[in-house]
């Protein structure tokens, strides 16, 4: 018999665990809230540090999940914990009776409108990385107008408490240092400049990123957080922030400023975690059962986590942490599941 | 004019507006290793005239991108050339080659 | 510039504001510099508007300056404070309104620290007891007399004579506003459009026909900054401070500045004086500075009351030119005719300001 | 020697007749313009190069010329520089048989015939009568009187035709070179330029050309082994119609051709070489890249090109370009742009000076060069005063040595301890001059062409030493000590590098290493080896301790470390490169260690083997100090 997986998620997470556990013989039921699979990888035009296509990426990934039931526009209405499985209800008013729930629930940009100092929709040169993205996607964005000096700010909602996000993003300094390269590469008689706080390019590959942006495109990092952002009387930004190198407030002129914007909790995945009654950290993402040795099991027996929504992740990250999961599914499925008679000492003991 | 006991105080602020493109263009094509600067402050560190003088590669670097040049001329105008900094930049930065060409294309009056 | 995008964040900064009865307290430097502004106030709420505003000679200093300087422990400035809560209680009000930012700044800071710590406002209770014999209360709605105006905005704007719009070409006034910053830097949430967009004065300016400058040093301090005033050998730092600003403003050529905080437009008037006679430099037109009013004194233009009336021959900076352009008429002969036809002296002729 | 018997018989019965009365024919003029073109051009160059020496140089320079010791020097350097190009002789026997020919064979060739003249037709040599061709081309103008010649002739003939073949052999290796340098022991060649090419055709047909026409008149004038046979082969083939008039004008316009294009190319230098020689010799040395001895010294080059193999740049070939030959070649071209270049980039290793067959100073040149950018450069060093640590000794008491670390040996911490140790186990007294933190040497300084700036930090650090009343300085850094030794003019003190001091140390007996089984390689840092001539002593001192082993290139051909302050603009990449095939020479015969005892070249080594990604087990790296101390035992 064919265990019902029931994976709430249609990013890469949650598209990776599909074609694992289907490949693994599970009916693999993906649903996704948006009409669309592929989370925020669909909106992004090309990935670090490689530059290669989010889209074939995408590709790549929906290429292997043939035979997963996929429901898109589709939310979880409602959950019942049974004696071992969960009795799920679906806002397209089919009924799953899963035996394993894996969230993949992923993240929510932060709303960058909420760091009001940046102006972000009241200043007309300021967005968003996810904005920048749709611009390479369209090549159109009627803020950017052959823009001749581009500031990047990173950690915006990130590691900022007042924001509510004490914590890193994670691949929010390797977008920005992508984006500026791209930026160069579309204008290249632009001065683009990075504001950081801590340069994180901790990945392969990442920090030669970081040296060819500063060698070959000429980008300069301010260490020092963007504090305060107006407009000049030509519509052109005056932002200022400290060279916390050089120990002195600092001020420039730009045409135009991208926010990166950082990862919070998803919302929607917030609430089918309350459905499903799976505990939150401060942080506002999902606990997890043991963080270091398994990392993808929820504490509640037959859930399982897996990509940003146990915290930013960086995509290799999260396709990794699908995978891992799709094995510790798995593991549960075709070990403590079955023993009927023992279920519940199982659970006790080996969860 | 009134002297009223108390004036304007110059602004400490950096203004990168200021920031000379062309020289800098020009100091980036005799020595493209001035962009390789990542702060980290090892010349400064090792620095033989910097223990007793107050004086620092990467400030001089950090001054030039922040439309100071002034200052950065008068940091190097203590160093020896001994080249323990060019030994010990994790990025290979050429320092030797760089503090001269700062003071050639920065030092023209 | 997108206008609906700071709408969307003055729709988060909204605050309740009771419709009468209130307790006014007055400002210490406003009583002295700008005396016109507060009965001013005082005449269109209770006079003008109908309302019931009610003060006592009994009310002292908040504590503010020597808070801010330094010079007083937080205990003492607390109990004064909660000695002017008892007196409006006393006197049967709880809606609390204060003339000046710093009071204001400073009431907010004690009643949130006194929720944050109540064992503190404890302390205070016994300490007011013991001193005054008075009972302690709190403010149900603690108000800024600019938060009333604003709140009254549309009203004023009815009975208005003038429009803030130039008389000679039709265009709206461009209006620099600046807002205290005990205002709302320290809590967003107290001030009527929070702190970066704050809507206070902007929502007067608007309703009355002027038009918002948005210059880029709009956020930064007048330069009075307590300290850096008191001392002489601190008084470039206020200064530079205030030219930083003008030289911020000065491409956009302001009209007038409109202001909510008792420091604010007297260091923003005096300090223009002072650069013009020690640089050379004006920032209005033809030699002329920049008018600094107070909100009060821009509401009574609005309505009609004599410029004299209104105080303004205390401003350092000339507003002739700002009369002249809404059409206000003006007598300058009686300019430094005071009360009852009484000459109350003329300044020395500045150098290089008109 | 000619012996007199032939002398006597020369005039009573002539040999030699003049064939043609006039002494004169049409074909000269091409080689006459030719030359006297290039006499005007090398007497003006040598005034002018005269002119530009400064007053005091110039009167050294003629002196020189009339101190025996010099004299001898001068004729020593003349033969063997100018004419054998012993040099060359002995790094690539071949090319110097290549070089020797070309040169003391055509000598020869010129003097021979001006003596055949002086002897036979001595009124030609008289201002008046066509001395500037007629020697030249005395085979054209003569008739040999048939039955009449004597031993006398037939020596001339023999020599004469024995020298053209020399030369031709040359020649021939050269055309061979041109093609297939690497047989004759040169990777790398010079490019040459247009002037070189025509010159360096001409050059090759001069000498064929000659042979074609001394044998097309071989049967009038006389010959010897060679031209007779081909004389007889030209019969053979074109019967009695030779085509003698179009040969000798070829053959003029040849040399006419080439004296013409000299100056301009780099066959100058045959002649500037002696002026060169001389300047060299009476120890005036360059202040100005371009000018005076500057000038005499970049013609002289003869763009032969070894110092495009001896350049340790040559390991990229897009360096090559920053070898001294084109240096120099840029210098005659007064190119400003590629001078500064070549100038920032070389690392002054000094090798190409020790190998340069005409001993060009090209280092030398270029810190000149560096100079004219770079001396003007703004500093403040008034801290100097301030800065320099205080070692005041009372008379008598004075330790034994002052030991001076020097800026870089503070990077390598291993080596100030390992000297320290050593200083300790011999009971030496000492006083550490920079313990904590001196000022540079000036060395650095100087190398970029800051002289001015160099001597203020001489003097501050001149001071310290003077005041300390040490007669000793010992030098762990062969920077310092290149610059200590030379530039420092310290009167009483004995200036040693430490591989000097340990030396002396374990042969006095103070110091008793005890001998190991390791096989170790020596590496000769550039300015301890080229710079100051110390060889002997660092290997005297390690063979006590371990057996020593041979590397590819050892002692004056030592290869630099790639990590040396000379560079002002190699990058890290390229240093690497260098590193590793430094490294690689060093590694030839599998030693254990590899031992250098300079603290730029100990960290350049050290890192260089620790991120070479092809040995499994990389080799270690240690400092002469290192290895001295850890043969002491505890």
């Amino acid at each position: 018999m064919k265990n019902n997986v029931l994976i709430v998620g249609g990013g890469p997470a949650g598209l990776e665990a599909s074609s694992q556990l289907q490949r693994l013989g599970y009916n693999v039921i993906l649903i996704e809230r948006s009409a669309a699979l592929g989370g925020h990888l669909a909106k992004w035009d090309r990935l670090f540090p490689s530059g290669v296509s989010a889209q074939d990426a995408l590709k790549t990934l929906l290429g292997r999940i043939e035979g997963v039931k996929c429901f898109t526009d589709t939310e979880v209405q409602s959950i019942n914990r049974l004696d071992k499985s969960y009795n799920v209800i679906l806002s397209n008013g089919i009924t799953v009776l899963a035996d394993a729930v894996l969230m993949t629930t992923g993240f929510d940009l932060f709303e960058a409108s909420r760091k009001e100092e940046y102006g972000y929709g009241i200043y007309n040169q300021v967005m968003t990385n996810a904005d920048l993205e749709a611009y390479f996607r369209n090549h159109s964005d009627k803020r950017i107008d052959n823009p001749r000096r581009i500031g990047f700010v990173h950690c915006v909602g990130s590691r900022d408490e007042k924001a509510g996000c004490r914590s890193c993003s994670k691949v929010c300094c390797a977008t920005a240092v992508k984006q500026a390269i791209e930026m160069k590469q579309a204008f290249p008689e632009a001065d683009v400049f990075c504001f950081y706080m801590d340069l994180r390019l901790f990945g392969r590959h990442y920090e030669d990123m970081y040296l060819k942006a500063q060698k070959d495109y000429g980008i300069r990092f301010i260490r020092g957080r963007v504090a305060e952002v107006a407009e000049n009387a030509d519509g052109s930004l005056q932002v200022k922030a400290e060279d916390t190198v050089a120990s002195k407030p600092l001020k420039v002129s730009l045409d135009l400023l991208v926010l990166m914007a950082g990862m919070r909790p998803s919302v929607s995945g917030r609430r089918v975690g309350e459905l499903l009654e799976v505990p939150v950290e401060e942080d506002g993402y999902f606990s997890v059962r043991e963080g270091i040795v398994s990392g993808q099991r929820s504490p509640l027996p037959g859930i399982f986590l897996a990509g940003a929504a146990t915290g930013p992740k960086t995509l290799p990250d999260t396709l990794a942490d699908a995978r891992a999961a799709a094995v510790l599914v798995d593991d549960y499925l075709s070990g403590i599941f079955t023993e009927a008679k023992h279920y519940k000492n199982l659970v006790r003991e080996l969860w | 004019m009134v002297d009223f006991g108390f004036g304007l105080v110059p602004s400490s602020r950096i203004n990168l507006d200021l920031f000379d493109k062309q020289k800098y263009e020009e100091l980036a094509s005799v020595e493209p290793d001035v962009r390789k600067c990542m702060s980290c402050g090892s010349c400064t560190a090792v620095c033989t005239a910097g223990n007793f003088v107050t004086t620092s590669l990467r400030e001089a670097i950090e001054s030039i991108h922040n439309g100071q040049p002034g200052k950065a001329l008068e940091m190097l105008g203590s160093c020896q050339l001994c080249g323990k900094c060019a030994m010990v930049c994790p990025r290979g930065i050429n320092t030797r080659h760089l503090i001269l060409s700062i003071n050639k294309i920065y030092g023209k009056i | 510039m997108i206008y609906e995008g700071k709408q969307k964040i003055w729709a988060d900064y909204q605050k309740e504001i009771p419709d009468d009865h209130y307790f006014y307290v007055r400002s210490c430097i406003r009583q002295s510099f700008f005396p016109a502004s507060e009965a001013t106030f005082l005449d269109i709420t209770r006079n003008r508007l109908g309302k019931d505003i009610f003060e006592t000679e009994h009310h002292t200093t908040c504590g503010g300056i020597a808070y801010h300087s330094d010079t007083i422990p937080q205990e003492t400035v607390m109990t004064i404070i909660a000695r002017q809560f008892a007196l409006m209680a006393k006197n049967g009000y709880e809606n609390y309104v204060c003339s000046c930012i710093t009071s204001f700044g400073l009431y907010c800071e004690t009643m949130e620290t006194w929720r944050e710590f109540p064992e503190l406002e404890a302390k205070i209770r016994e300490n007011l007891w013991k001193t005054c014999k008075l009972d302690f209360a709190k403010p149900k709605f603690l108000i800024h007399a600019s938060d009333l105006v604003y709140k009254y905005r549309n009203l004023i704007a009815k009975q208005a004579v003038h429009k803030l719009v130039n008389v000679h070409t039709g265009q709206p006034l461009r209006v620099v506003e600046h807002i205290g910053c005990h205002y709302s830097k320290m809590f967003p949430s107290k001030g009527v459009g929070g702190a970066e967009y704050p809507y206070v004065l902007v929502g007067m300016i608007e309703a009355w026909g002027g038009e918002i400058v948005d210059y880029p040093e709009r956020r930064h301090c007048c330069g009075f900054g307590f300290r850096q005033y008191f001392i002489k050998g601190n008084r470039g730092y206020s200064i530079s401070n205030t030219h930083k600003k003008f030289e911020s403003m000065e491409p956009f050529h302001p009209d007038f500045i409109i202001t909510n905080c008792p420091g604010c437009p007297y260091f923003m008037d005096r300090w223009q004086y002072v650069i013009a006679e020690s640089t050379g430099k004006t920032y209005g037109k033809d030699g002329h500075g920049i008018p600094v009013l107070t909100y009060e004194e821009v509401a009574g233009l609005v309505m009609g009351y004599d410029p004299w009336d209104l105080g303004l021959q205390t401003h350092q900076v000339g507003v002739e030119p700002l009369l002249d352009k809404m059409g206000i008429e003006y007598d300058p002969e009686k300019k430094y005719l005071g009360k009852g036809g009484k000459d109350i002296g003329q300044p020395e002729p500045c150098i290089c300001m008109k | 020697m000619i012996p007199m018997s032939f002398i006597l018989a020369a005039q009573a019965a002539p040999e030699v007749i003049d064939r043609i009365p006039s002494g004169y024919n049409h074909f000269v003029i091409p080689f006459c313009v030719g030359i006297v073109f290039f006499l005007i051009w090398i007497t003006v160059g040598c005034i002018r190069i005269l002119l530009n020496i400064p007053h005091s140089d110039r009167l050294r320079f003629w002196k020189s010329l009339v101190s025996p010791v010099t004299i001898y020097k001068n004729l020593r350097d003349l033969f063997c520089d100018c004419l054998f190009h012993v040099k060359i002789w002995k790094r690539k026997p071949l090319l110097g048989y290549m070089h020797s020919a070309i040169a003391f064979g055509w000598f020869m060739l010129i003097l021979l015939g001006h003596i055949e003249v002086a002897l036979f037709v001595p009124k030609r040599l008289g201002i008046s009568r066509s001395a500037l061709f007629y020697p030249i081309f005395y085979r054209f103008f003569v008739w040999m009187n048939p039955g009449h010649t004597t031993l006398r002739g037939w020596v001339f003939f023999f020599l004469m035709d024995f020298f053209l073949l020399y030369v031709l052999s040359g020649i021939a290796l050269a055309v061979f070179k041109r093609f297939r340098s690497l047989a004759l022991g040169m990777k790398h060649t010079t490019k040459p330029s247009l002037a070189d090419r025509v010159a360096l055709y001409s050059l090759w047909l001069i000498f064929p050309m000659r042979l074609l026409a001394e044998s097309f008149t071989a049967d009038l004038s006389g010959g010897s082994f060679l031209t007779i046979p081909v004389n007889h082969l030209w019969h053979l083939i074109f019967g009695d119609k030779l085509w003698i008039m179009p040969s000798w004008w070829c053959y003029s316009i040849c040399l006419g051709l080439f004296f013409a294009v000299m100056p301009f190319s780099r066959y100058m230098h045959i002649l500037t070489e002696v002026l060169w020689i001389l300047l060299r010799n009476a120890g005036i040395k360059p202040n100005h890249p371009r000018k005076g001895v500057a000038e005499a010294e970049i013609y002289a080059c003869s763009s032969c090109g070894l110092c495009l193999d001896a350049c340790p740049m040559n390991v990229q070939k897009k360096n090559l370009k920053y070898s001294s030959v084109y240096f120099i070649r840029f210098l005659r071209r007064h190119n400003e742009r590629k001078i500064n270049d070549i100038a920032d980039k070389c690392l002054m290793c000094d090798k190409c000076h020790a190998l340069c067959p005409v001993g060009v100073d090209a280092p030398a040149l270029r810190r000149a060069q560096r100079a004219t950018v770079n001396e003007s450069i703004a500093y403040d060093y008034s801290y100097l005063g301030s800065a320099v640590p205080v070692h005041t000794a009372t008379e008598g008491n004075a330790p034994e040595v002052m030991y001076f670390a020097g800026c870089m040996s503070h990077l390598t911490p291993r080596i100030i301890k390992s000297v320290e140790k050593v200083f300790n186990a011999a009971g030496v007294s000492y006083v550490f001059a920079d313990e904590g933190g001196g000022i540079c040497c000036g060395r650095p300084l100087m190398l970029a062409g800051r002289n001015d700036a160099a001597a203020k930090t001489i003097a501050a650090n001149k001071k310290m030493i003077e005041e300390s009343g040490c007669r000793t300085l010992v030098l762990s850094c062969p920077i310092c000590f290149k610059i200590f030794k030379e530039e420092y003019g310290l009167k009483g003190v004995n200036v040693v590098h430490y591989t000097q001091y340990f030396n002396e140390l374990i042969a006095s007996g103070r110091l008793k290493p005890s001998m190991g089984r390791e096989r170790l390689v020596y590496h000769d840092p550039c300015e301890l080896g080229r710079g100051c001539n110390v060889y002997y002593e660092p290997r005297a001192a390690l063979s006590q301790l371990a057996t020593l082993v041979k590397a590819s290139k050892e002692y004056d051909e030592s290869l630099c470390c790639g990590g040396s302050l000379g560079s002002l603009t190699l990058d890290t990449r390229d240093r690497a490169k260098i590193s590793e095939t430094a490294v690689s020479s060093l590694m030839v015969n599998n030693p254990d260690k590899i031992v250098t005892a300079c603290p730029l070249c100990l960290k350049t080594f050290s890192e260089s083997v620790a991120n070479s990604t092809h040995q499994v087990s990389p080799v270690r790296v240690v400092d002469f100090a290192e290895a001295i101390s850890e043969s002491i035992g505890n």
